[in-house]
């Protein structure tokens, strides 16, 4: 369990900052632009000493106004990715790397190949840091802090200068970190999808104040947490089991309940749990379940309520056992006389799954 | 008043093997190198001089300064060791003396003078100034002031003065024409390129250019000490001396 | 071709100048740390003190040490009883003086390059398990080498240059104390010293002039690396 | 015209850029992390000087090592916004704003307060750079490099630090002025989104070199650029008119040939052009158009061809009269026996356009 | 209560000091530009020349400054003939003979600060249409100002305490050339003049002291400013 409640104030800006994340997997935080969530972080990794208030991590406490307790940053074991990437430029990537490894102690060499590799860094690995581009400089300083055995993770917007294809390389080792070794983790982003992706918790801040912190599908699922609503990327979370796979086809088989899913190929084992998200937008509706055509998801189940949206749509949210939400036009709606309790069929094409923050594992702490 | 030894007995002529320490002021240092080579020459042991203005070296003297001999440029200094007690009873000696003269740079207009109560210096200054070494402090300085209030010219003259850091740096005015005209010591006057003597300064009109040599109660080798500075009062020495410019104490201070 | 007298002072010079250096160094880095990096009543104060050496003239500067640190100073007699250090009239004595005398040139120089450095890199390193003062030594000493380079640089120079504190400290003793400047003032002392003087001045230039040039090359070749060359 | 040709060697690094760009609408610059775009920006902006080559923007040459042309930074009239902010650390964002207004004579009051507004600085104008937040920062490069009156503008990944809803206010700000000043712009990001929204024109580079680089409809064609073809989001851009609205459903009917499209309200008047972004994984397809179904753009046409991928989807490119194309699974291809030429029908939700990216404007420079 | 004389020589070393400071900061500013951020042949030796006044015992300089800029020397005719300007016996010339010495100190101290201003800010500065020059004077000049007072501090303070080209220069004239330093000299060559010796270096210590700390206070306000504070 780790506990944050701090007040702080710098310049203008206020922070008062209060939420009980779980000891383990990933607590996306989760913000708009100067709301507070670099300085959260600094206050948490012991760089900013809050004016007041009470942090602890598990059983260690690492501040605490009242009782005049505030642990050094060194003594925290807290790995922090800056949101710029702070190398060290008088050494080589491969000295960064080992720079926090060595004084922990933590990871040995097998951690670092395994770090290296992953991000693709072997080719970095003699090089300076100061030439390196934005986007190699921000890899490197994820392997240093991976590499730090940290106890707590903070990664402030780790990805945001990483293209498309090393964020793909770099968020399933991010998964892994957090689930196998049991590291909690903080993951500052804007992107939902690396939320979606990792988080396990999200915590929403606005104006120095956290306005919604709780298990992701719960805090998603608010319908007064504008930041998370107003996206094109609202969707659920579906809990499955894989249920088979068809090689030659490229596709997998997960079943809830009565239902049987299509999807991308997914390494998951037959048998093992699998979540995934379906996107309200990929989601189409229909009475009768269509004929010949490149659908091959079709769900039946029943409305459970209409929410209309500002903009001429409507989510619908669907009863197949578990909850999918679809978002259409009103006007189709209204075609449809959609009403609660009315059987019909959801379709989803595989292909929309195709992304690969589609699926997320069953990790140890998920609800 | 007996000299205090800790080892050997007094001294007769050159004592070779032990080494010693002359503090001496800087102005005298050409002279007591070639009389120290002498010395050596004759038998006698390694001398080396520490060369500093003569203030410096007392005041080194004063807080243990491992030195055998101290030769100082004026009076005051050694009177002011004598007085605590740091000068080896019975060893001050009067050296040898100096005399100050008027310089002008060489190509100067100004003809010879003598240098009397009808000395119109002014004049000879025109809009220039006078180059002396500094009046309160330096001594070169204090005899050159003397002299001139002797001749009852110093009211008039001393706001045409320009006070050097000391003899050498008053030569070197007058030798770049900054000035037309200096008060310095013939020894610097007649060694120094580029410099014109006008006229000789009665040693009446000061209190006298005075050289003094003083064993130090505290010297770290008494016996080569001594027998170096009755040396410095040998013949050789006084020859030597007046090769460099410096004249022999009065017959008064004459052993 | 130096006579050996010249010889002699040249080594003297670069002994005490060396030595002058290297003991002042690790006082020089720690107090630079204090004064860049850490706030306490009387900062400016101690800052204004460390500065003094500058403004006294060297010669003031020598007689305080030779009422302090002389043979029968307080210092120099603690010194002498516990140490076995003699400081007056030998070539320690010497380098003392110089380092003080150039010890506000060295801090400030180090300070101001410490205070150059990015505190978020030292942030960074705590966060990766460094102490404090671990952080410094990895981190802000490398990134400050160049401007450690010019403080010893300067501090070396001055050295050399140095004469009212040692003279009047340490006296002008022919090969324990008779640095170059001290040569140089002898050798103006007498009437035809000039030649001679002309001589020591080159010397000194040269010296210097090497120091200087070599050290300039070598804060490049520094800076480079501690800003990322290959 | 913007005419690039340089070779240029830094480190280990080298770069032989080879591109000729229209002198108006805007150009994505595109490429992996290291691939050399930030270097050939400082290029094109005179703050690195290539080994050799030469570089003209219009009739202006910068730089032409044959003929010992470089024209200064200063005088080249490119406004730049960089990867960091770079802002002046001495002076309140107020002052930062004005520096290129100042010296370029540019942008008058009226000016001044629209980028302020546009970019939400108001709050800020009276700040220090220092601790201004990520997001901040950039949003005041950004202004400053607008308000510098440039001839040319280059941003470099501009909106990476901005969340979502920031980079929606920045970005139509972004269209209007390369639109309305004529002055062309060179965008680089990692993002396609932004490059769809945005650029007209395409460049795409890998290694130091410019791989692709063309209107941008072709090169997003061209099946040779891996870097596009490998994402989720490649599709293809309909050029459509605007048919009429229906404001009580919050549509708008688009026309294109013989079809019609509902799509979410748009602001364009009826009778203008309008170009519609159709993602391939959106596109359903099915041999009879759908019974009682919320999706009501049905599109008949005839598969032209079908490309295979590797991760068991194809995709089907349908002649509709424009090309659309639709990703689907391959066991779907194999149930519906899709071939050349077999009439189908194309499905597209109109939720699926109701992202702001989804539309362009027709500029005056557009293929 | 310090005596007339002493206040006498009090004021005219404050003012020989504030104008050598005022007068080198331009060259100082211009050299430390292009030592920073130039490459040019001879760069090193430029530099090492201009060291040289670190090195080179003061009086060496003052009797340099005799031949070059004294009646007769090359640079004094000119400045005689041209301007109308004497500096042999003036507190000008004492004022030159101080910047000289402390202008090593100056340079170094602005050369580090440029050094440690980020070129990419000035990289900025000139895509927004500053030349390179206005580059400089907007965006690194107001950066630099700490390390601008840093450098005029220690000119302050080594003029403060300037002896040796001083008095060679210019003499030692009595409300004219005669600083604090140069009465303190006066003070200590004659026996029992310590106690005179002591009230100067009192006098110059507290004048000092009262430069330096408000530099550092000034200083402190400056950096603040500069890197953002509101
Ligand atoms: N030291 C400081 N003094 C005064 N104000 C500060 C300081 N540091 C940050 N701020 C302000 O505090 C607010 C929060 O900053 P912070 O960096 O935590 O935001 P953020 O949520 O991380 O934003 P972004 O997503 O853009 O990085 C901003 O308005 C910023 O300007
Ligand atoms: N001055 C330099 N010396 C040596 N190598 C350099 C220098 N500047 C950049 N590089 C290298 O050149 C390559 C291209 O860098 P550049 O910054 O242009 O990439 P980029 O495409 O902008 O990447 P990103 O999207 O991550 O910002 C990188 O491999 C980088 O390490
Ligand atoms: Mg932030
Ligand atoms: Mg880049």
């Amino acid at each position: 369990m780790i506990d944050i409640a701090f007040n702080h104030r710098q310049g203008a800006f206020s922070l008062d900052v209060r939420m009980q994340l779980p000891g383990n997997g990933v607590t996306g935080l989760f913000g708009t632009s100067g709301a507070g969530k670099s300085t959260v972080a600094d206050v948490i990794a012991g760089l900013i000493r809050p004016d007041g208030g009470r942090i602890a991590i598990g059983e260690r406490v690492q501040f605490d106004s009242a009782r005049g307790v505030a642990v050094a940053p060194e003594r925290r074991r807290i790995g922090y990715v800056f949101q710029e990437a702070r190398l060290f430029p008088h050494m080589n990537v491969r000295t960064n790397l080992r720079f926090g490894a060595r004084r922990r102690g933590g990871a040995g060499p097998g951690a670092f190949d395994q770090v290296v590799g992953l991000l693709g860094l072997e080719p970095l690995l003699d090089r300076r840091t100061r030439h390196l581009s934005g986007g190699e400089a921000q890899r490197v300083a994820i392997g240093r802090a991976l590499l730090s055995d940290p106890e707590l993770l903070i990664m402030d917007e780790p990805l945001s200068s990483l293209d498309q294809q090393r964020r793909d390389d770099v968020l399933p080792h991010l998964e892994h970190l957090a689930a196998d070794t049991g590291i909690p983790m903080i993951y500052i982003t804007h992107s939902i999808e690396e939320i979606i992706r990792l988080a396990d918790h999200l915590a929403v801040m606005a104006n120095g104040a956290v306005i919604a912190c709780g298990p992701i599908q719960d805090v998603m699922a608010r319908p007064d947490v504008p930041v998370l609503n107003d996206r094109r990327d609202a969707g659920t979370l579906l809990q499955t089991t894989v249920a088979g796979h068809f090689d030659e086809d490229h596709l997998s088989a997960l079943r809830f309940g009565e239902h049987t899913l299509l999807v991308p190929r997914t390494e998951r084992p037959k048998g093992s749990p699998l979540a995934l998200r379906i996107l309200a937008r990929d989601v189409s509706l229909a009475l009768e379940p269509p004929q010949r055509s490149s659908v091959m998801n079709v769900l039946p189940g029943r409305v459970q309520g209409i929410h209309p949206r500002g903009d001429g749509h409507v989510d619908v949210s669907i009863d197949t056992g578990q909850i999918i939400r679809a978002r259409i036009t009103r006007r189709s709606a209204d075609d449809l006389s959609l009403r609660a309790g009315l059987h019909l069929y959801a379709l989803v094409k595989s292909v929309a799954f195709a992304e690969r923050d589609a699926f997320r594992r069953h990790a140890e702490g998920d609800h | 008043v007996p000299v205090p030894l800790t080892q050997g007995g007094p001294a007769a002529g050159p004592v070779a093997g032990e080494e010693i320490l002359v503090f001496a002021a800087a102005s005298t240092g050409a002279a007591l190198e070639d009389v120290a080579a002498a010395y050596a020459a004759a038998g006698g042991g390694r001398v080396r001089f520490s060369l500093a203005a003569t203030s410096a070296l007392a005041r080194q003297v004063e807080s243990g300064a491992p030195a055998d001999l101290f030769l100082s440029a004026n009076a005051l200094w050694m009177d002011r060791l004598e007085d605590v007690g740091l000068l080896a009873a019975g060893s001050r000696s009067y050296l040898f003396r100096n005399q100050l003269v008027l310089v002008a740079p060489q190509d100067t207009e100004l003809e010879p003078v003598t240098v009397d109560a009808k000395l119109d210096l002014e004049a000879m200054l025109g809009d220039g100034r006078l180059a002396i070494a500094e009046p309160v402090a330096v001594p070169a300085g204090i005899y050159a002031r003397q002299a001139l209030e002797s001749l009852g010219i110093w009211e008039r003259l001393q706001a045409r003065t320009a006070p050097a850091s000391d003899v050498r740096h008053a030569a070197l005015l007058v030798r770049r024409h900054e000035v037309p005209l200096g008060i310095i010591y013939w020894t610097d006057a007649r060694a120094t390129p580029g410099l014109r003597v006008l006229g000789t300064f009665s040693s009446e009109l000061h209190d006298p250019v005075a050289y003094w040599v003083a064993q130090l109660a505290d010297a770290p080798a008494p016996a080569a000490a001594a027998a170096f500075r009755a040396f410095l009062q040998s013949d050789t020495a006084r020859t030597i001396f007046s090769r460099h410019g410096f004249a022999p104490p009065p017959d008064a201070y004459s052993r | 071709m130096p006579t050996p007298a010249e010889t002699e002072a040249l080594l003297l010079s670069l002994r005490v100048a060396v030595w002058s250096v290297l003991g002042s160094l690790p006082p020089a880095i720690a107090i630079a740390w204090l004064l860049a990096r850490t706030r306490f009543p009387g900062h400016a104060l101690l800052n204004g003190l460390l500065h003094l050496p500058l403004v006294v003239p060297p010669v003031v500067i020598g007689y305080l040490l030779l009422v302090f640190l002389g043979r029968r100073g307080p210092g120099g007699v603690f010194l002498e009883n516990v140490f076995g250090i003699t400081l007056g009239f030998t070539w320690q004595g010497a380098a003392v003086a110089s380092a003080i005398v150039a010890f506000p040139l060295m801090l400030r120089a180090i300070r101001q390059s410490i205070e150059a450095v990015d505190r978020r890199l030292e942030q960074a390193a705590r966060t990766l398990g460094a102490s404090s003062a671990n952080a410094f030594c990895t981190v802000t000493l490398p990134l400050i080498v160049p401007g450690v380079f010019a403080g010893m640089v300067l501090s070396f120079a001055r050295s050399l240059g140095e004469f009212g504190a040692t003279i009047t400290f340490v006296s002008s003793i022919p090969g324990e104390t008779r640095t170059l400047p001290l040569a140089l003032y002898a050798a103006t002392q007498v009437p035809g010293g000039e030649p001679q003087a002309t001589r020591l001045v080159i010397i000194s230039v040269a010296l210097a002039m090497i120091a200087l040039v070599g050290s300039e090359w070598l804060a490049r070749r520094t800076r480079h690396y501690a800003s990322g060359g290959p």
